[in-house]
């Protein structure tokens, strides 16, 4: 990891058109603009940005419908995205997903999926196209702490070590799934990782998931290790989610006292801290900005966009 | 007493813990969180975390064990958020729940009740909107229920809660704050009865659950604009299925519409279609209609949505078309 | 060459990986083992473990993970035992496999093969012997393959190897020996197309897999028994559907006999009628008669099993006297 | 454990009947008499004799198709067992079920399942229903090294320890799963019982499959446990099955050695070996006799019995 301060700025860039996007999602769909269940990312943005950053371009993505952030962090023009989520056709999926499924082929970013633990069979197989090429490619997969009790999990976990595939597993773990803690839902609580390595014989590693360079540090650690044939790697990224589940939840079950220890880990804040000596005020106010205007052009984008038209409905069924 | 559909549910369900010791309800976030269609709401402080049990997200082992707990005398109401997570416990279901009792010759029976929500139309997009009732209509020793309204919602809890069958209790996303009329005193629906909405002479119109709403308001039009006067039936349960209704009501019309929200192509209006016309060859005047979401997943934008799942415009004007009616 | 269905699929097999590089099979027991029927038997050592592949008991990820490949360009093609055990997977190939071409707007295509065995009739009793291709039929996005002899088997198997799309190549199990003509030179089957396996005026017999067996059997003894003759179509794919054939025969014959193995509630026959009466109204001259299982699940015992499953002797005795033919 | 010679006997005796039995049940699938799949235990009976003669009556087991050694050890009558591997009307299941699915809710064995693992999530239910009840009954429940791959073990595992069940998981790992060998399956290899304690918080132990005493001391101890409100026990028993894995197997994928190997340690030449300098070869040959007589009145019982009633097949479908 050899950063430097542009780089960092980037790297904050992409943090807070993140956060100001899911902002912005949140104000669209009170007005009736985006609909559907929409789950917002604020809070993870270090672990998107951390890891995401750290692949090269062939590389592969799978995700949960938690997914606008890892979709900004790959690069997605946030006008294509924001128009999925308007259901526009100039959106990723031309309407068809809506904020759960965000998909790029042309950037290797295979999509978010709505069934919990459904992507990581994806994974896997993602993973052994890319093994059987020799073409060395990796695959990232974000998942949720909730997935981890999906028995479909641990059959990706088995498969990924038996045939040492080139996974990357990156558990996003925020502590709940929907309203239950992890601890109510886990036996072996919310040290997920521990259980990781020894029964699937899998490297895994726990790390602080509101650290931008503690993620970046063990991705690439990671990275290299898969690269290099040794097999999956499994990383626990410890975060919170700033919002609700999703946009209809009012998030009563966790008291004021732990969401607020959370946001003060805020992501977005610890990077500014990194920078705050390093003289760059001007050009993070100028982030700011630069953010808003993203997220504003975004929301015309979309709001100009066309709806898909109704004879294109019966597109892509099929093929032949 | 008014009641929406969501109340009358959790009216039964409280009926059932009160009644039944035995009786608990688990699923995913159904206790502290109160459901994720809140039908479960204020439970766990009133019934305790024994007879409230959150799971984690596990769907087959949860069905499996509320298999195995009904198999020890227990009733397990389950819920799982949506039909379309049903999927991942289908084999629990289709080769557990289902069969155990056959196969152990009538010596286990599996009295469980799993709740839970079918249907399109909330811009979830197509894994998350599916109408997969008939598949599971389609399995030897299954119940299945499919309400369309609060006083059904009720009346065939209370059954599915009395038998020692296993049923799959299937509600409607989308018609949850519908309100109707629902009496004080104690009643109770039969599975296997349709029930009739509307007489009529003219057309027959089948349908259960979000599509009788449908349905009623065709009906409705037809009447007003059209002079044509429809029976309505609600098949209320899709297993066991009340045939005489549909026959008798389809000699008397000799005339049938049959609305439904799963995909046209192997859906149960197929199953209805070929009873009819089994059983009312001779009656019947025109070919059985059937009104069914296209053959296309479910999308997530809403002109492309509401264009695949049948509403009350799109089924009037195909009934127009194919009975050729003429308004008044 | 004489080849019976068995060594028909091999053969396909065979020549998809030898003629694509990124075509693998993958299943439980497929490679040391030669696979539960026998079809990739040898293949092991003649094609590498790379590429033929033993997995873990895991249906889910399996069939998951071909999803997966066939998403980065390879041609994966899995073998599931039983479509029984299919149920573990549903989910994969109903929201994943079926869906992505859609839900991406058709950024991503998934060309895989599913390969599995189907039916009842080997004494497996409930949970080992049901017929369950109906299900997969009425799911949008997938292609539905069952043939029922060697020279479809082999030519449908070519047209799924060069399809784009998500096929579900369902074998029946108990008809994997019987042995047929097929042609030394390259051919292949397309999807949607029907054949019509026997000629005839008087009745149209519509079927597929192994009740096509059943269905030929029958025509032969109408024609010499009861100078009847018959129309028999093997449907070969349930998905496309060769709708026009059909509507074709039953509009000449007037007069329709479905077989199918699935039990009779919500099988693909109630889909069949459907078509046939909205089309052919008018030139119907008695109900459709659907031959299936009866509504119990499968039972061990032998003489139960046999009352259960349609055979030749139980559909000729119910077409004679629902058709009321009589003997020469 | 406290067992003197006529225990012992008994338990030899059991262990003979199962052999025999199972002899038996291939002489009659050869005949034509027994039809479908049919998994043969020999080689597995210290397992089923050594666990569940340690449990009440009330205790509840669930198992897999593999299931006539646990249905014998449990004394259902063989006649009955039998006489449903024939199919016949006064088999366990009338017929219905055949040798994968032999149940008896009189002596609360609630059956032989056909699916992989499917039985592990009835063993959950079961086991709730004793903890609601407070009826402190045990369940057991049997499954093979393949069962451990399926995503619903893990769940189950996830599910007894978070709610403390009383159940008794026994892997009877014959290291075979159909042809397939633990190690090119299973990502930590052949001992499985380390993959379970720290991930599921589950007390996990490792025993001789071969060893009558072996088992039944770490049952007995794991009973106890459990009987103590201390939630569930997991016992892997390392075993081999002396035949293919069903009827139609040759077994080829195993080399004659290995299965020498293990020939050798055959649990009935283990016990018998114990028994020898007890002066019981007597006892022991009058045992082999009675249980021979056993087995031919089983099958003659199963012979004369008559198939089902046609008109039969629909009772039970559903009780309404
Ligand atoms: C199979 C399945 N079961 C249940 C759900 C409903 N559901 C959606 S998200 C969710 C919680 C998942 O939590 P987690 O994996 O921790 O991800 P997070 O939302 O916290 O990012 C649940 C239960 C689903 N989508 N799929
Ligand atoms: C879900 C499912 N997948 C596959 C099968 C086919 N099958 C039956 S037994 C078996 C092997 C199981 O091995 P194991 O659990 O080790 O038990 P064992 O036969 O060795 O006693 C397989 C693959 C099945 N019955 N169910
Ligand atoms: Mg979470
Ligand atoms: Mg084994």
């Amino acid at each position: 990891m050899d950063l430097n301060n542009q780089d960092l700025l980037n790297i904050l860039r992409q943090m807070i058109v993140i956060r100001k996007f899911e902002q912005s999602t949140e104000r669209q769909y009170k007005r009736g603009n985006i609909a559907g269940f929409l789950h917002i990312y604020s809070g993870q943005e270090a672990i998107a940005v951390g890891a995401i950053g750290a692949l090269k371009e062939n590389d592969y993505i799978v995700t949960h419908y938690r997914d606008h952030g890892h979709a900004l962090a790959r690069g997605i023009d946030p006008n294509l995205i924001m128009a999925e989520l308007y259901g526009k056709v100039d959106g990723t999926n031309g309407g068809r997903g809506g904020s759960m499924h965000i998909m790029d082929s042309s950037k290797n970013f295979m999509g978010g999926y709505a069934i919990v633990a459904g992507q990581l069979p994806i994974a896997i197989g993602l993973a052994m196209a890319s093994k059987f090429k020799k073409k060395n490619d990796v695959i990232m997969c974000f998942f949720g702490d909730g997935a981890v009790n999906e028995g479909e999990f641990h059959e990706c976990m088995n498969l990924a070590s038996l045939w040492k595939l080139p996974v990357l597993f990156i558990l996003e773990n925020n502590l709940y799934g929907m309203g239950s803690s992890i601890y109510d839902t886990h036996a072996c609580g919310k040290d997920v990782y521990l259980s990781i390595e020894d029964p699937y014989k899998i490297p895994a590693a726990q790390v602080d998931g509101m650290d931008f360079f503690a993620i970046r540090e063990i991705v690439e650690q990671a990275i290299n290790k898969i690269r290099n044939g040794d097999g999956p790697f499994f990383i626990e990224a410890m975060t919170y989610r700033f919002r609700g589940h999703s946009i209809a939840d009012p998030s009563k079950y966790r008291d004021t006292q732990e969401v607020e220890s959370w946001v003060d880990k805020d992501p977005i804040i610890f990077l500014k801290k990194f920078l705050a000596d390093k003289d760059l005020d001007e050009e993070i106010s100028k982030i700011e900005n630069e953010a808003d205007e993203i997220v504003v052009k975004a929301e015309n984008f979309a709001e100009n966009s066309k709806f898909p038209s109704l004879d294109s409905r019966f597109d892509h069924v099929v093929n032949n | 007493m008014l009641l929406t559909i969501r109340e009358a549910i959790s009216l039964g369900l409280r009926e059932a813990l009160n009644n039944n010791d035995n009786c608990f309800i688990m699923g995913e976030d159904i206790a502290e969180y109160g459901g994720a269609y809140s039908i479960t709401k204020g439970f766990l402080e009133e019934f305790g975390k024994e007879r409230i049990i959150d799971t984690p997200i596990s769907e087959s082992a949860i069905i499996g064990a509320g298999c195995g707990a009904a198999m020890a005398g227990m009733k397990p109401i389950l819920e799982i958020m949506s039909i379309n997570f049903t999927l991942l416990a289908m084999d629990q279901i289709v080769n557990n729940i289902a069969k155990l009792n056959y196969l152990s010759n009538g010596q286990m029976n599996v009295p469980i009740i799993i709740r839970t929500v079918t249907g399109g139309g909330g811009q979830l997009s197509s894994t998350h909107s599916q109408s997969l009732e008939h598949w599971y209509a389609s399995v030897p020793g299954l119940t299945v229920v499919n309400p369309s309204n609060a006083y059904d919602a009720l009346g065939l809890l209370r059954t599915s809660i009395k038998s020692d069958d296993p049923i799959l209790f299937i509600e409607h996303g989308m018609i949850y704050r519908n309100t109707y009329e629902v009496p004080e005193e104690y009643y109770d629906v039969p599975f296997g009865k349709a029930s009739t909405l509307e007489l009529g002479d003219d057309i027959t119109i089948i349908s259960y659950s979000k599509m009788v709403c449908v349905s009623l308001e065709i009906s409705d039009i037809l009447k007003k604009e059209y002079n044509v006067s429809c029976d309505v039936i609600d098949l209320r349960t899709l297993r066991p299925l009340d045939s005489e209704s549909i026959i008798n009501s389809a000699k008397k019309t000799g005339k049938v519409v049959i609305i439904e929200e799963a995909h046209k192509t192997g859906g149960f209006s197929g199953e209805l279609t070929s009873i009819i016309q089994e059983e009312c060859f001779d009656y019947m005047d025109s070919p059985i209609i059937r009104i069914c979401s296209e053959d296309i997943p479910i999308p997530y934008s809403k002109n492309l949505e509401d264009s695949i799942i049948p509403n009350a415009k799109y089924a009037l004007t195909e009934i127009i078309k194919k009975l050729n009616l003429k308004k008044i």
